[in-house]
């Protein structure tokens, strides 16, 4: 009976309180529209650090690599290929807790099209997982097609700037943003004025080595630095041009569904047993994934600040609607309590309209929500976030769950405030309530 | 207190506070009902009837003196205990008539019931009919209260305070928002009701039908009773 | 005339006051909130834009050879020669009022030597007197300091008589030169070897008694900075790579941008192009930063604009309802519909005022606590740890008050249009139930 | 950017037409080459052209064994600036540097001083002989050798050397990746002559070097008045040389 009033008295008067369910709404928009845009930047930079740039979950490196030292000379504490062929062998022995394994060999040098000679810095990486490992962004040649579709050794793709001083033009220039799909996986044609370009380097040893690529097609470096200096290409290359054997580091990706704790624990022995200077680091903490930490750092900032306002707010405006909902009936909890319904009976009625407004408000929001989610994904507005060359879309991943969260979170604060309302009220001497 | 005396008021004193000012409504009330009495209580405005009434009837609480109703004073009860003195001993039959709008005449007059744990919606359903039968509105009873005339409204007030039997119906104005002829059904029903079941009466009102047609009557003015 | 609708309106409010102090609350509540964030924002622009300007060298306009985006691709050619030089800044003479000073730019790749060790760098020479004007400029001075704990200092060291070169922490430990303090770091002599302009061998000492930071992640490990003169001797050459000219603050720059254009394609058909500062080629890291605050600040705007409004509108409806009589009664006395919604108007309008009032105190108390409480966090791609800072101006108090109230006004204006078409009859002895 | 030429001096010897042995065939064509133990010094002309522009270095080049100093004399600008090799080791000297400035390998990555190495003298000390086949250049008959470097710290791993079988003297080389692929070229010819123990043998007078990558580059370095001369051996050593 207790609901069937609340259901009934919300039916009345819902014009009354339009505007305490459109501020729940609105509190309700807020959460999961943000929650769904902090949701997408972060699953882009993982697409971005873990796919895109193939991190996977762990980099598996010497320890000295980040330091000065390894800085200045990284072929110096690279892994060797005694160290490299027992992890991959530890890695092969496990086809059902590794997702993907790949390996790269970093390399600085020069590189010529015969007419200009610039600073090329790449890496070649082993070809096996590799588009395994990148998963949407297995098509990774924006222009031109990936090596792996056709592995043959001194392929390369080129940073799309460091390609356009090499002579490799792509006709006609497409505007791609960085997103979850990664590219449609379409040849988009570009033609290099030669088709060998010669890339000079200093082999381990110190001595000069030079390989000729042919240019298979343009890949984006993420940041315009290192765009204008990109060479990618398949490990066996680069070994070969620094006459090398060795791994820069090795990236690696769990299954899904793996008891990660468990796995970690065992490659670590691994790594210890080979050579106590190897280590494993999640690409979070590593200096390449800085960015990534910074950046969700400021977006929570952000999202916390902003909930808690609007929240207050809709809470003000709930109180509201319910000190005069409450206002208005004070002769009904009158006849209520003379009725010999106690103050717990005239509360829970107050609290179960306050929940169906609640409800009213979250289903509006939800249609809010979504809509508004469907109308700026489609706009495809696109924003340049911070020093990427290529323009990141304004998407909103739709989250159940934070709508779940939203929904909670407006209830207690609905629950809350109606409770306060009325209370003032109940405390009132009957006869007070009575008269009105 | 003799046997059948249901309600008894010992020296009971009432004053407001308007802003500043101490305005005694009621002072030295001494007063004693007995079952199945039917007695009204009349006065100017202002005379401390309605204060009387809410005193009785447990809706407000006295400055001093003491309110037996069967033996048992209910002058300052907790909430708990109060609820269940008015849901079980007394009902109530406003001026406004006081129905809740968005509920049904059967479902205003099963209102009390509900608060009665062990009583199964069959019962409950039975009560409701025979109270309406009562009333003569069993037809009307999925009618909303906003769909009957005044009269019609107040007979379902009254149904409700029928519904829990009531030791003592306390009916504050009941004909003062009706048209005289209403008014005198309404009268005339209570009157059956009393003489019916032996239910004890007691209202204010300065309805002079009414005041004729009843047994006993109290004046009351500035707050003390001058003949009974 | 109007004072009396304004004492109704207040009078208005004034009948719950309980319900009053509420929605103006909810009003504060949001108008602070915008304020805030408005002023954070507005701190990182003042901040990127006086390091784009001041500290990256980049000035407000850039003077480039067209097609210098290919400059190391094929420096030589896309030097501008010191006798280009001199004659555009001969030619600027002409905008003497609006230029502060003009600086000189050349980018150099060569390689550090330090006794056995070699690495790759990438030189930035800055003209000497523009270096230490522009590094030691209040406005930069003034945006950094409690922004950044780190607080440039010119090339030129009184303490030490020949010029120094300055190099990132992260250089220095490479070079195997730990640095703890970048204020007062080691200093060390060495040596720099290139290859000049037309490929000859070169090389020049240089005093390494510097240390600076660099807002992106990749130049942390290759960023010198010196006097242009030493990298003109290390490149054999007299010329610039872009000629950097900083305006006096109150210039527009748009204007000033065209004249210029307009003046170089005169002067020297076909040869030079001038830029703003905020353009991503000169600065990403302003452009790309910027854009991203700008996306949080409307899409805040939005929320918490919509849920004040929301809730104001929420009262004023109800008192709307709640007065229906006093509307009825006014109406019968003649008062146009209009006049009577003017009533509701003000209404919100004291309540919008009032709010904006005792708001715009609250968040500059709130501004000085978050800055005293000195939060600190990494914002990507900047110079090492930053303080949450809180800017707020008059201005921006105007602007927010603006954008809060203009909306809220005209929504009172229709929620008040429904009440007041109906008819007299019903507005008088309103039998809706309620009071 | 284009390549700069820093060249070394080389060792005379006489040629005896014994067994022929690549060995020896190496040794004997180093003499003509450079390398002279007791010192040589003359006069070096660069001539580089690149992508349609010419310049002309010239150079006072005096060498004793594989040490070797250089003094830049034109253009006046680099006039006073001196290059120093001691084997495989470079350095810059310049009147405006407090002390030498060592050149590391990598900076020959950037082609500052690949072509020091060319001209490096010793071949035979630094690489093992093969002979690949002989070869008829100009109608005359040539051994090809390919020569594979002792350890991985010379700056080419293998060089393809022809030695004419008539005169026993080097006409061409082709510097080779790792994988074989010709990186440079070059070609000498010998019109110097030099006295070195009683007995006067030829001596390269030009050496044409040409990079495989660059379409637009061509360097060529000219011996000119040829001085044997006596140095102590103290005089080309880093340390004591000051500017």
């Amino acid at each position: 009976m207790i609901f069937r009033i609340a259901y009934r008295n919300v039916k009345k008067n819902w014009r009354k309180s339009y505007a305490a369910i459109l501020a729940i709404a609105v509190g309700f928009v807020a959460q999961s529209l943000f929650v769904g845009y902090l949701d997408n930047v972060e699953k882009l930079f993982e697409a971005m650090y873990a796919n895109k740039q193939m991190y996977g979950d762990l980099i598996i490196e010497d320890a000295r690599r980040m330091q000065s030292v390894g800085k200045y000379d990284p072929l110096k504490y690279a892994i060797s290929a005694d160290s490299a062929s027992q992890i991959s062998e530890w890695v092969n022995q496990r086809p059902d807790t590794v997702h993907s394994y790949v390996q790269f060999l970093q390399f600085s040098g020069m590189i010529t099209d015969g007419k200009t000679q610039l600073v090329v810095v790449g890496s070649g990486n082993d070809h096996k997982y590799s588009q395994k490992m990148r998963q949407a962004f297995a098509w990774d040649a924006k222009y031109g097609t990936p090596l792996e579709a056709e592995p043959k050794p001194l392929t390369a793709l080129l940073g799309v700037q460091l390609g356009s001083w090499m002579g490799c033009l792509p006709n006609p220039t497409v505007e791609l943003n960085l997103e979850l799909t990664g590219y449609p996986p379409v040849i988009r044609p570009f033609k290099c004025s030669n088709q060998l370009l010669q890339v000079t380097a200093l082999t381990e040893s110190g001595q000069i080595n030079a390989l000729n690529f042919s240019i298979k097609g343009l890949a984006d470096g993420g940041i315009r630095e290192i765009d204008s200096r990109l060479l990618l290409t398949d490990l066996k290359s680069i070994q070969t041009l620094l006459n090398t054997n060795k791994i820069t580091y090795a990236t690696l990706k769990w299954n899904s569904g793996v008891n990660q704790h468990e796995s970690k624990k065992e490659l670590n022995k691994l790594l210890k047993s080979i050579d106590e200077n190897l280590h494993f680091v999640s690409w979070k903490e590593h200096e390449d994934g800085i960015l990534f930490a910074q950046s969700m750092e400021i977006l929570n900032v952000f999202r916390y600040f902003v909930v808690i306002i609007v929240l207050l707010i809709a809470g003000m405006s709930v109180f509201n609607t319910s000190i005069k909902s409450v206002i208005e009936r004070v002769k009904e909890i009158g006849t209520l309590l003379s009725l010999g319904f106690k103050q717990i009976h005239v509360l829970q009625i107050f609290l179960a309209e306050s929940l169906i407004t609640c409800l009213i408000g979250n289903v509006f929001g939800c249609l809010i929500a979504t809509s508004i989610t469907t109308l700026l994904n489609s706009l495809n507005i696109g924003y340049r976030a911070g020093i990427y060359t290529e323009a990141t879309l304004i998407q909103i991943n739709f989250i159940p769950l934070a709508f779940f969260n939203a929904a909670i979170v407006t209830f207690v604060v609905s629950g809350l405030t109606t409770y306060f309302a009325v209370k003032y009220f109940i405390n009132k001497r009957i006869i007070q309530n009575l008269n009105g | 207190m003799a046997a059948s005396t249901l309600l008894e008021l010992n020296d009971v004193e009432k004053t407001y506070l308007l802003g500043e000012v101490k305005v005694p409504a009621l002072s030295k009330i001494n007063l004693k009902i007995n079952t199945g009495e039917f007695t009204t209580i009349i006065g100017p405005s202002g005379s401390g009837k309605t204060t009387l009434m809410n005193l009785i009837g447990s809706l407000d609480t006295p400055d001093a003196g003491q309110i037996l109703f069967e033996g048992l004073d209910i002058s300052n009860l907790t909430n708990n205990r109060r609820s269940e003195y008015l849901n079980k001993k007394i009902g109530f039959v406003f001026q406004s008539f006081n129905l809740i709008p968005v509920l049904s005449v059967f479902e205003n007059v099963e209102l009390p019931l509900l608060v009665i744990e062990k009583m199964s919606a069959q019962e409950r359903h039975d009560r409701v009919a025979w109270c309406l039968d009562n009333v003569g509105l069993f037809d009307f009873k999925n009618y909303r209260p906003d769909q009957l005339s005044g009269g019609q409204r107040q007979r379902v007030a009254i149904a409700r305070a029928l519904s829990n039997h009531p030791k003592l119906i306390l009916a504050d104005e009941p004909t003062a928002n009706l048209d005289s002829k209403t008014a005198h059904q309404i009268i005339n029903l209570l009157l059956d009701l009393n003489e019916k079941y032996n239910l004890t009466f007691l209202f204010c009102s300065h309805d002079e039908k009414l005041i004729k047609r009843v047994r006993r009557v109290i004046h009351l003015s500035d707050g003390s009773i001058l003949n009974d | 005339m109007t004072n009396t609708f304004f004492r109704l309106a207040y009078r208005g409010l004034l009948r719950n006051k309980k319900r009053t102090a509420l929605t103006a609350l909810a009003f504060i509540i949001g108008y602070v909130g915008l304020l805030i964030l408005a002023g954070y924002t507005y701190r990182v622009n003042n901040v990127l834009l006086n390091q784009a300007i001041y500290l990256n060298m980049n000035g407000h306009i850039r003077i480039q050879k067209i097609g210098a985006e290919n400059y190391w691709a094929a420096p030589l050619k896309y030097l501008i020669s010191q006798d280009h030089i001199l004659a555009i800044i001969k030619e600027l003479q002409i905008f003497d009022d609006n230029i502060e000073f003009v600086g000189e730019k050349l980018k150099v790749a060569s390689q550090i030597v330090y006794d056995d060790k070699t690495y790759p760098v990438f030189i930035d020479g800055y003209s000497l007197n523009a270096e230490k004007r522009a590094r030691t400029h209040p406005k930069l001075q003034q945006s950094l300091s409690g922004f950044f704990s780190y607080v440039p200092t010119p090339l030129i060291q009184t303490k030490v008589n020949s010029v120094g070169a300055s190099i990132t922490p992260e250089l220095s430990h490479i070079m195997g030169i730990v640095t703890r303090d970048p204020i007062a770091p080691p200093a060390f002599d060495a040596q720099l070897v290139g290859l000049d302009f037309e490929s000859n061998l070169n090389a020049i000492d240089i005093i390494v008694n510097r240390r600076h930071l660099t807002s992106s992640a990749f130049m942390r490990n290759y960023s010198v900075e010196m006097d242009i003169e030493s990298a003109r001797r290390l490149t054999n050459v007299d010329g610039a790579s872009e000629i950097n000219i900083f305006l006096k603050s109150e210039v527009n720059l748009n204007q000033f941008l065209n004249n210029t254009n307009d003046l170089l394609e005169k002067k020297f058909p076909q040869q030079f192009k001038a830029e703003l500062f905020s353009t991503d080629e000169v600065s990403p890291e302003y452009t790309g930063n910027m854009s991203f605050l700008m996306v949080m600040m409307v899409f805040f705007l939005i929320i918490i604009g919509g849920s004040v409004i929301l809730s104001i509108l929420n009262v004023l409806t109800m008192s709307i309802m709640e007065r229906k009589s006093e509307i009825g009664t006014l109406l019968s006395l003649g008062y146009s519909k209009f006049q009577v919604r003017k009533i509701f108007i003000y209404e919100s309008f004291i309540l919008g005022t009032f709010g904006i009032f005792i708001g715009y105190i609250i968040s500059l108390f709130f501004a000085s606590v978050i800055n005293n409480l000195e939060f600190t966090f990494t914002p990507p791609g900047a110079l090492g740890v930053a303080f949450i800072r809180i800017d707020i101006n008059i201005l921006l108090g105007f602007y927010i008050a603006i954008i809060m109230l203009l909306p809220l006004l005209i929504l009172s204006y229709f929620a008040t249009c429904k009440q007041t078409q109906k008819k007299l009859v019903h507005l008088l002895n309103d039998n809706e139930g309620g009071t | 950017m284009k390549y700069y030429i820093i060249f070394s001096y080389f060792i005379f010897a006489n040629v005896s037409l014994a067994q022929v042995s690549p060995e020896v065939l190496l040794k004997e064509s180093d003499k003509s080459r450079g390398g002279i133990e007791d010192g040589l010094s003359w006069v070096s002309e660069l001539k580089t052209r690149e992508n349609g522009q010419t310049t002309v270095r010239k150079f006072l080049v005096k060498s004793k064994g594989t040490d070797a100093i250089v003094e830049a004399t034109e253009p006046l600008r680099t006039k006073g600036e001196i290059y120093v090799f001691n084997d495989r080791n470079m350095w810059l000297v310049k009147p405006d540097l407090k002390k030498p400035v060592s050149i590391s390998p990598k900076a020959k990555l950037t082609g500052l001083a690949s072509n020091g190495d060319i001209a490096s003298t010793w071949y035979s000390r630094d690489y093992t002989a093969a002979l690949e086949k002989k070869e008829n250049i100009k109608n005359e008959s040539h051994y090809v050798l390919l020569l594979k470097a002792k350890t991985n710290t010379t700056t080419y791993d293998q060089i393809r050397y022809w030695i004419n079988e008539k005169t026993q003297l080097a006409t061409k080389a082709d510097f080779l990746s790792l994988q074989g692929d010709v990186l440079k070229t070059a070609i000498f010819r010998y019109e110097n002559k030099i006295k070195l123990g009683g007995k006067s043998i030829p001596f390269v007078s030009e050496m044409y070097i040409e990079d495989k990558s660059r379409e637009d580059y061509k360097s060529i370095l000219k011996y000119i008045d040829l001085k044997t001369s006596k140095y102590k051996t103290g005089e080309f050593n880093i340390n004591n040389i000051r500017n």
